[in-house]
């Protein structure tokens, strides 16, 4: 009646194993190091590397049919790759192409943007980024402003794009255009990919405050872009979004990633011990612990619940939002603990790199970064507020 | 709750379904609760005859020999109906401890007997000052003659006052807290010098307090080995823990619904108080804190079948510890949302609350739990 | 500077040794039970005895002006002695004419009414109840309609009033009628006043869900009552009871008993030693305990910040709101904590008047009891939500 | 933040705002914080100028002698301008610690130039593993001819790199966690055998790592008597955990104040989002949380007054565990409410947030202060 036992097939066991000891011997080491640090600000090179490493291996990926050179997987082998990966400290894959334009393109492009976008995609050649958000368009999305006029067979794009993850590292973006203006606001939006090397793009740099830089403004002066690189109808763009953040939405509990930053977070107080002159510390901190792990536990299961339905149906319907909030929520408190185990090693702004032991330099020095970092992820991705009045309107009829 | 039914179990929950709705509507459970616990009540006359009694007891001694998933539902349904009725510690208390301990002869006459419905049992346990770790036990059982002598105080017996049969532990050795030293008792109910003061509980059942003074046993009506009660006690202790975990997933549920649709209807300042973003975003948050405790009580009974007693432990005692917290918010939520109408005796609500707050209190609070789970670890 | 010293002068500390040896000498024991066991429900009898006690002393209505029999006390004087009355297990006044009539018939009445209805609140000799709510007017009160026709020198009253506290054990029943529906729903309300012996009226019992008896619906078919038995002007009610409601928010916080049920709690938790086999379960309730005991001092200056303001105004503004708010919550806390430390001797549902030792008694049959009965706190008197609201538009300017 | 004030705290208070909002305005601070900690710092100097560096100091040692409420007033302005600089460890931490237990020489030398500016002090207290209990000293000072010798760790101390002479705890006998034994010494920041490894904090402030490897001072280097340090160094933190709390209160109303007016003016579907009541509500949840923590601020700052330790020690500890909570929350959903912008380096809000979360982790967190409080009894 456990949910999870699904996983725990002879083959599952076995391509588990399999998973861990690949990720032991070959994720390289500097690359780990950032990624049990918390980064979510891989330089492009390290993403790169380690999806060429994965590639070979017939990984890359995952959810792709191998019609389209992915390993086809079963949902059951995906969710225990991931699983495996994270807790290796592997990097997350890249979402933007991997997750969200190739699947997208399988759904709604031609033959031909096939053929074109998907092999850069599987062979890690070419990062995309997501051009949605805009100043104004946030969780509003709909209202988006940033035009792109029809001038025979270009579209000229003015405006700028905003919050645009990897924007710096990215070779091509994919986003929302407004090409009408004259009726509801989620029509007259049209689905673009742009080279972001054409004349009249300019990528800004947005400093977070904790001093990462993940994001970036966009601006378009007069940039052409063909037609023939539209996804889908003109002024249909709307449906293709919501199909892809649908895919987004996927995955977002973070439970993986959570369930090893916990393992960290234990792993530092057993082995540091900071606590070893305040035992009642000690044992409040371990309550916290075990009340997190408790919480995520029951994450995982609903996660596993809403996943993989009992009748075959796959597909998330809008209760999925849930994960993103609870995920988000688990997370952010996991890395408010580790902080503040941490004490007076956590005011240091400084992050070493090259230090061997990543839970000793935790203590030292990048406690306080996921903290502040993380806090983003409440917000993006549509808020947690939207995605409870996803909830209250589309589950509970609110 | 469960993530699939099977053909018969699809049965099973349309019965109890119509039963919850029909036999045991809100409006008919006053006078139904007057009768709980007298020898002809109705309602366990009921639960006999539509089999759930033996549903999850063994084939061998007169049961259906259903599985924990068959338990999940008759809880989940008993919660969602608020049914009141000793099947707790009967069924899954009693059951368990004489299934995995009792002697071939006191499986063979009771177990058909509770099937039946003509025999109840209680479990009684806990001893003053209240502390909810089984293995604290004072109670003393010395060997005199072919039998035992019983002396002792116990506390909060559920449904001890009108249990044919009490499985009691006592100590045949060793001090409070060590798990060594426990035996298990299978007392009469009229046994002399066995003293039941009688009470009703904030949910509407019953409990009692027990002082046994020198009560006089004999050597048969030990239950599994001496001094080696503590594991069934445990076993029997998690298998009640996670029913009454899947009883409050379904009083949960059973809560939101009834929140959900007086909000979409209650109207304050021209407007549903639905409408409200406010109130919207908290029935998110007693949806979210819903489903989470299903998937613990999910996890729960699931490890009953554990063969790693330190595995179920932890599980368990997680689900607990999720399913008192999401009923301490989710009762208090309902209550808040719908206002003063739940305050009211007349009003589902706040019976249901208090049933949801009676098993927060049973077998270990959120803090027992949460200690329990840390310190279950092999290493 | 802190705020609380103002408590501490030479009088002041004299008065509270004088309230303090009073209480103990002159507050019957069966009565002193009732208030320990976080009674909301307490007899008629009990409160009319502890009233004359009061009164015989020359504290009855202790916010009273000398003029009408109160003693006369600044603010000050009238904390203090709040403060010893709740950590003495005293009843609370009873507001409903002590504390909202009285000092609005005070600031409305006629000279006529003054003579007429203050004597019999200052003796105990008249009990009131408060006929404001209505089925379908609980936090929207503005939208009540139960009817009062004018018929010359009468009016006729027909409908009913929701939730009236003490209804049943009442002599007098002030209230908001509908006398006119055509304009405004705050117009056409008038303020009477009436006896509940009057033909017509029916008083049926509202059973609260843990079993207690404290409110009513109050039915009225066709009660006369005399025009001059009207407060204020006819269709004039609702400033009237806008004003009367703001006496009530002061002293919503109910710090002082709260104070008296941590108190409670801790001394069960010292003396009956349920932890006595859980050292871990003891430090993690003795945390929660002093938890509770730092959030009720915050309220507790909070409070005295708010009522004693330095420029000598003492009118409490709309973030006083924020009093009830966490005073409720806190008192709600307070109760969960006592009910989970009585552990298994929570599940019975009896309660022992007689019990000498009120630490002991509650250990074993009325931990429960005041967690669910007081439930309630944070819906009447404007639930929170309510207060919420206020403090957003009044205070925030939202 | 005060209840009420005097003419010249009036003053004081204009003075202050003025300060916060015109030369150290947000978008200077960035240019100011490049040369935070130089000798010739601009903001230190303005401070001195100004007299806030005497105002709180005694008038013998060319202090104002102000009182706590004055320190309030600075540290409440500060806080909401984000005025970053060595104040707390110079004029609170050293400042009482000279003024409580420092020689007639200690004091007339260095007080006045604390006043003036031309000193800066810095107190190394805190020890791996970073346990904030002043007694967890491990360092030790032996005596070897005429003066002292130290030697160990010390961690995190703010503005060691900076500071032109360190206070210093070291362990003159006993062992880590006694309370007795512990000595306090004036070092010179240039003594030889101190290594200094000074690095940028989350709020922008400066700390530093120290290492004393046999650092030798002088007899007349002893702040008070031997073996006796921990009352003074105990009163000095709480004076300091006090000042970070009210300048926390500070920071807080800011944040709340931004948090109002951007949701009064940011539209999203139409609206502000200022006008959805979850928004609202969360507000005044915000509102409410820096109402209570401005009390207990108060009431930390009025303790420091107190003649007795025990209750000093339960206040300060109350007020940090109160400003913890409320310091998370409102930084946590200022951030949340703004969305996107505020997680940006060019916005005030998330500097605001990143102080906030230093003031938690300074001098000991909630978990640390909560035990603190109950521990720190009479009886």
């Amino acid at each position: 009646m456990d949910v999870r036992e699904r996983f725990q097939t002879a083959a599952l066991r076995a391509f588990r194993e399999e998973v861990r000891s690949f990720v032991r011997a070959n994720l390289p080491e500097d690359i780990r190091r950032k990624v049990a640090q918390e980064r979510m600000d891989l330089p492009r090179e390290d993403q790169q590397r380690w999806h060429k490493i994965l590639r070979a291996k017939g990984w890359a990926c995952a959810g792709w049919p191998k019609e389209h050179g992915g390993p086809g997987f079963s949902d059951d082998h995906r969710y225990v790759l991931e699983r495996e990966l994270a807790l290796g400290d592997a990097p997350r894959p890249m979402i933007y192409g991997e997750g969200m334009l190739g699947p997208t393109v399988m759904a709604y492009g031609t033959e031909a943007q096939k053929r074109q976008i998907l092999p850069g995609i599987l062979e890690g050649d070419v990062l995309w980024c997501q051009g949605f958000s805009e100043p104004n368009a946030g969780s509003d999305l709909a209202s988006l402003q940033c035009k792109a006029e029809r001038m025979g067979d270009h579209y000229v794009l003015n405006g700028s794009k905003m919050w645009t993850s990897e924007g710096h590292i990215a070779d091509w973006m994919f986003g929302l255009f407004r090409t009408d203006n004259s009726g509801r606001k989620q029509e007259g939006i049209t689905f673009l990919m742009l080279d972001l090397n054409l004349p009249g793009v300019t990528v800004r740099p947005i400093l977070l405050f904790e001093g990462t830089h993940e994001v970036n403004q966009v601006f378009f002066d007069n940039v052409c872009v063909p037609v023939e690189d539209r996804l889908g109808d003109e002024h249909k763009g709307w449906a293709i979004a919501k199909y892809l953040l649908s895919l987004e939405r996927f995955g977002t509990a973070e439970v993986s990633r959570s369930l090893a930053s916990l393992a960290r977070l234990k792993a530092f107080v057993r082995d540091q011990d900071p606590f070893r002159h305040a035992p009642e510390q000690r044992e409040s901190t371990e309550r916290r612990i075990a009340e997190l792990e408790m919480e995520l536990e029951a994450l995982e299961i609903t996660e596993v619940r809403f996943l993989f339905k009992q009748d075959g149906a796959n597909e998330v319907g809008p209760e999925a939002s849930m994960l993103k909030v609870r995920g988000t929520e688990i997370q952010q408190d996991i890395f408010e603990l580790t902080m503040m185990c941490a004490g007076g090693y956590g005011l240091g702004a400084r992050r070493d790199e090259s230090a061997a032991d990543v839970a000793a330099t935790r203590r030292g020095q990048d406690s306080a970064y996921p903290y502040f970092n993380f806090r983003k992820t409440a917000i993006y991705a549509g808020s947690n507020e939207i995605q409870r009045n996803i909830i209250a309107k589309a589950v509970l009829g609110l | 709750m469960l993530p699939s039914l099977t053909d018969e179990q699809r049965l099973l929950k349309e019965s109890l379904e119509r039963f919850r709705q029909q036999d045991y509507a809100f409006e008919k459970r006053k006078t139904l609760l007057a009768r709980l616990g007298a020898a002809d009540d109705p309602v366990w006359a009921q639960l006999a005859e539509l089999g759930w009694l033996a549903a999850t007891l063994p084939e061998e001694h007169g049961g259906l020999g259903g599985s924990h998933a068959d338990l999940a539902l008759l809880m989940e349904q008993f919660g969602r109906g608020l049914v009141t009725s000793p099947f707790v510690p009967t069924v899954v208390l009693g059951g368990t401890i004489l299934r995995l301990a009792g002697s071939a002869a006191q499986q063979s006459t009771i177990l058909p007997a509770v099937a039946e419905g003509t025999t109840r049992l209680a479990l009684a346990y806990l001893e003053p000052p209240g502390h909810p770790d089984p293995a604290c036990v004072a109670t003393r059982a010395r060997r005199e003659g072919d039998g035992f002598v019983i002396s002792g105080e116990k506390l909060a017996v559920l449904y001890g006052n009108v249990a044919d049969h009490l499985l009691v532990s006592a100590r045949t050795s060793g001090e409070v807290g060590d798990g060594h030293g426990i035996s298990m008792f299978l007392v009469p109910a009229d046994a002399p010098g066995l003293a039941v003061n009688a009470y009703r509980t904030h949910d509407s059942g019953w409990a009692a307090d027990l002082r046994l003074e020198r009560v006089q046993v004999s050597a048969d009506s030990l239950v599994g080995a001496m001094d080696s009660g503590l594991e069934t006690l445990e076993a029997a202790l998690d298998a009640g823990t996670a029913a009454i975990c899947a009883e409050a997933v379904g009083a949960m549920w059973h809560l939101h619904d009834m929140t959900l649709d007086y909000i979409k209807m209650r109207k304050q300042f021209g407007a549903t108080i639905g409408s409200f973003q406010a109130i919207q975003h908290r029935m998110v948050d007693m949806y979210m804190k819903c489903q989470l405790a299903q998937s613990m009580a999910l996890a729960g009974l699931a490890a009953l079948d554990s063969s790693d007693p330190i595995a179920r432990r932890r599980a368990v005692s997680a689900t607990k510890v999720q399913i008192g917290r999401a009923a301490r918010h989710v009762g208090e939520e309902a209550i808040q949302l719908h206002g003063g109408i739940a305050m009211t005796d007349d009003y589902a609500a706040g019976h249901y609350f208090k049933r949801l707050t009676m098993i927060r209190l049973m077998f270990g609070d959120e803090d027992y739990h949460l200690r329990r789970y840390r310190h279950s670890t092999a290493d």
